[in-house]
């Protein structure tokens, strides 16, 4: 299983790649602009169709800890570091 | 379990080595140890002891240095993307007659296999990319 | 100085990632300082700029919003938002941190055509 | 070296504008010269790395597609091109300078999925 | 009158900002990875809406010379000067 | 005509250097003149001569040193974005006692001014992007 992280806003075409090829069974975590794909745009909801996390202090940063869909798990660096554990390989979208 | 982190882009113009850097530190406080740090394409610029920021922005490459000592860390600056891009020790700016290097202490360069060889030594290789 | 001209300082890259919002914002005030007129203009990523409650201190970067009303004290008074770019994010005024003008693309069109010199980042 | 691994070179920029392409090539030929099992997988605008007739000479730069060939001769086979990056751009094989096989995207679901190490780039 | 340079690929948010905000009177030369917008693509059609120009230099490092659109212009580097001389400003989307 | 270049990217992960490069040597060939060349941002890693690329590609700081003496070009480097990156004359160096420098020949540090100075003084301010 597969820990996809992306570090692009959505108008990289990192985030849509990701999701066009990513299996069901790998996360995604957004760090970095990735965290940008937490907003309402095209491609949340096939986002949402992963288990997604977001690198909390990356939110913080960009004022986005209010505008988040509730069903994107916030992670610290520890938690990072408990994905990367978790599952086999990191496949880094930048 | 042992990772190690491949890190791409450069202070100012990536947040890679920002993310790298507090990933790793949470890495050892979890008990976890690094292999190697490894440094390629513009993130050889995190090993230049010359970064001067003002001193309310991070120095990056002394925050490094200080890591790596500390926890004793394998950094491995990619030497071929080193020398491209103006990143020296004392013995390439001898070998290459340059007058002077800018190499940050506790970083080393060398050659691209020890990014192959920590893609099999460790149990997960991570990449900061830029 | 010769003259004066009108300069456009264009931002089109999300804050933090990198060092373009802070790196021309102080191209923003400096053609102030130099008594140039001045204007900003927010397209694309470059409108997450402006967004409010940003709070860096996680990743020990300086708060690059909390500079943004210094465009005031340097009576740089034009601030424009591409509301296509707002809109595509799902931003609205409520989400800025400073008052900014919305234009559209033929509002831009002009504001472009106006400059004598344009500094993109 | 203490087992061997797969290890997958993705690359997903173009060549020219940045040193992507060759540095990528780099690692790419570094995993095989250390026996591990070696793939390449080129998508988006990394596709643009494969395209026939480049000729950077009035640039200055290397002809990055001229070095692909040493992917054979380091025993490189398993070269993959994702066939939506290259629908999107318009071009087909014939377009292209060494032999790469079309994968769909669930064939590159599973092509990650099979990786001990993915290299990024 | 202004001169719009454009030197990411399209798949970069540049080219459709640009086509959006261009006036009818200004002309687009796509330099570096810009020149890729020469390809077949959903946006060649507003491009060519233009008076368009592509730095051969980048198209021939490529391989593009020859899937060129006809209707855009090759220029050298002299050819990018004289365009920055002709046009009032110069606007660089990157 | 008195142009202007801003050059914003750095040599291997840009090709603005190029770009410029090329336009600053035909913009001369035309009769025109450069009135200065701003390096800002990543730009200022051009202004570093311990680059050591490779025999087979350029090197892109000691090009731009040759062609700023032989046209007597002001190539101005931002000193704020040259700090935070590690790019220091001799000057700069002992202000900050780092023990060495590396500004190539020809290029001068000084403020971000310089940049609204050019944008005045020019017929055309033309940013090459990275």
């Amino acid at each position: 299983m597969i820990l996809h992280t992306i570090n692009k806003s959505p108008q990289n075409p990192a985030l849509k790649t990701c999701l066009r090829v990513a299996a069901k069974d790998s996360a995604i975590l957004l760090i970095e602009d990735g965290v940008y794909a937490a907003l309402p745009g095209p491609d949340l909801e096939a986002l949402l169709q992963h288990k997604v996390y977001a690198l909390a202090p990356d939110i913080k940063a960009r004022g986005l800890l209010e505008k988040l869909s509730p069903q994107i798990t916030l992670v610290d660096y520890s938690g990072f570091v408990a994905l990367v554990e978790q599952y086999d390989t990191v496949q880094s979208w930048y | 379990m042992k990772f190690s982190l491949a890190i791409y882009g450069a202070p100012c113009s990536s947040q890679a080595p920002d993310t790298a850097y507090y990933f790793a530190k949470a890495a050892l406080a979890s008990g976890h140890d690094i292999y190697r740090l490894f440094f390629y394409m513009d993130g050889v610029q995190n090993a230049s002891r010359l970064a001067t920021p003002p001193q309310d922005e991070q120095n990056i490459p002394a925050r490094w240095s200080e890591l790596i000592k500390a926890h004793n860390i394998d950094a491995v600056v990619c030497i071929a993307a080193a020398l491209r891009r103006g990143v020296l020790d004392k013995s390439e700016a001898d070998r290459y007659e340059k007058d002077a290097n800018n190499l940050a202490d506790g970083f080393n360069l060398s050659g691209l296999g020890q990014l192959i060889d920590a893609g099999i030594e460790s149990d997960r290789l991570i990449t900061f990319g830029c | 100085m010769s003259e004066t001209k009108s300069f456009l300082v264009l931002n089109r890259h999300a804050p933090y990632a990198s060092n373009f919002a802070k790196e021309a914002l102080d191209v923003a005030l400096m053609s102030a300082v130099f008594n140039q007129k001045t204007s900003l203009l927010f397209m694309d990523d470059g409108v997450f700029q402006l967004v409010r409650s940003q709070d860096p201190s996680e990743i020990q970067h300086k708060n690059c919003s909390q500079t943004l009303p210094m465009l005031e004290m340097y009576e740089v008074r034009h601030i424009y938002v591409d509301e296509i770019s707002l809109n595509e994010r799902g931003l609205s005024e409520e989400d800025l941190v400073i008052p900014a003008q919305r234009v559209n693309a033929q509002e831009i069109s002009q504001l472009l055509t106006r400059q004598h010199v344009i500094l993109n980042f």
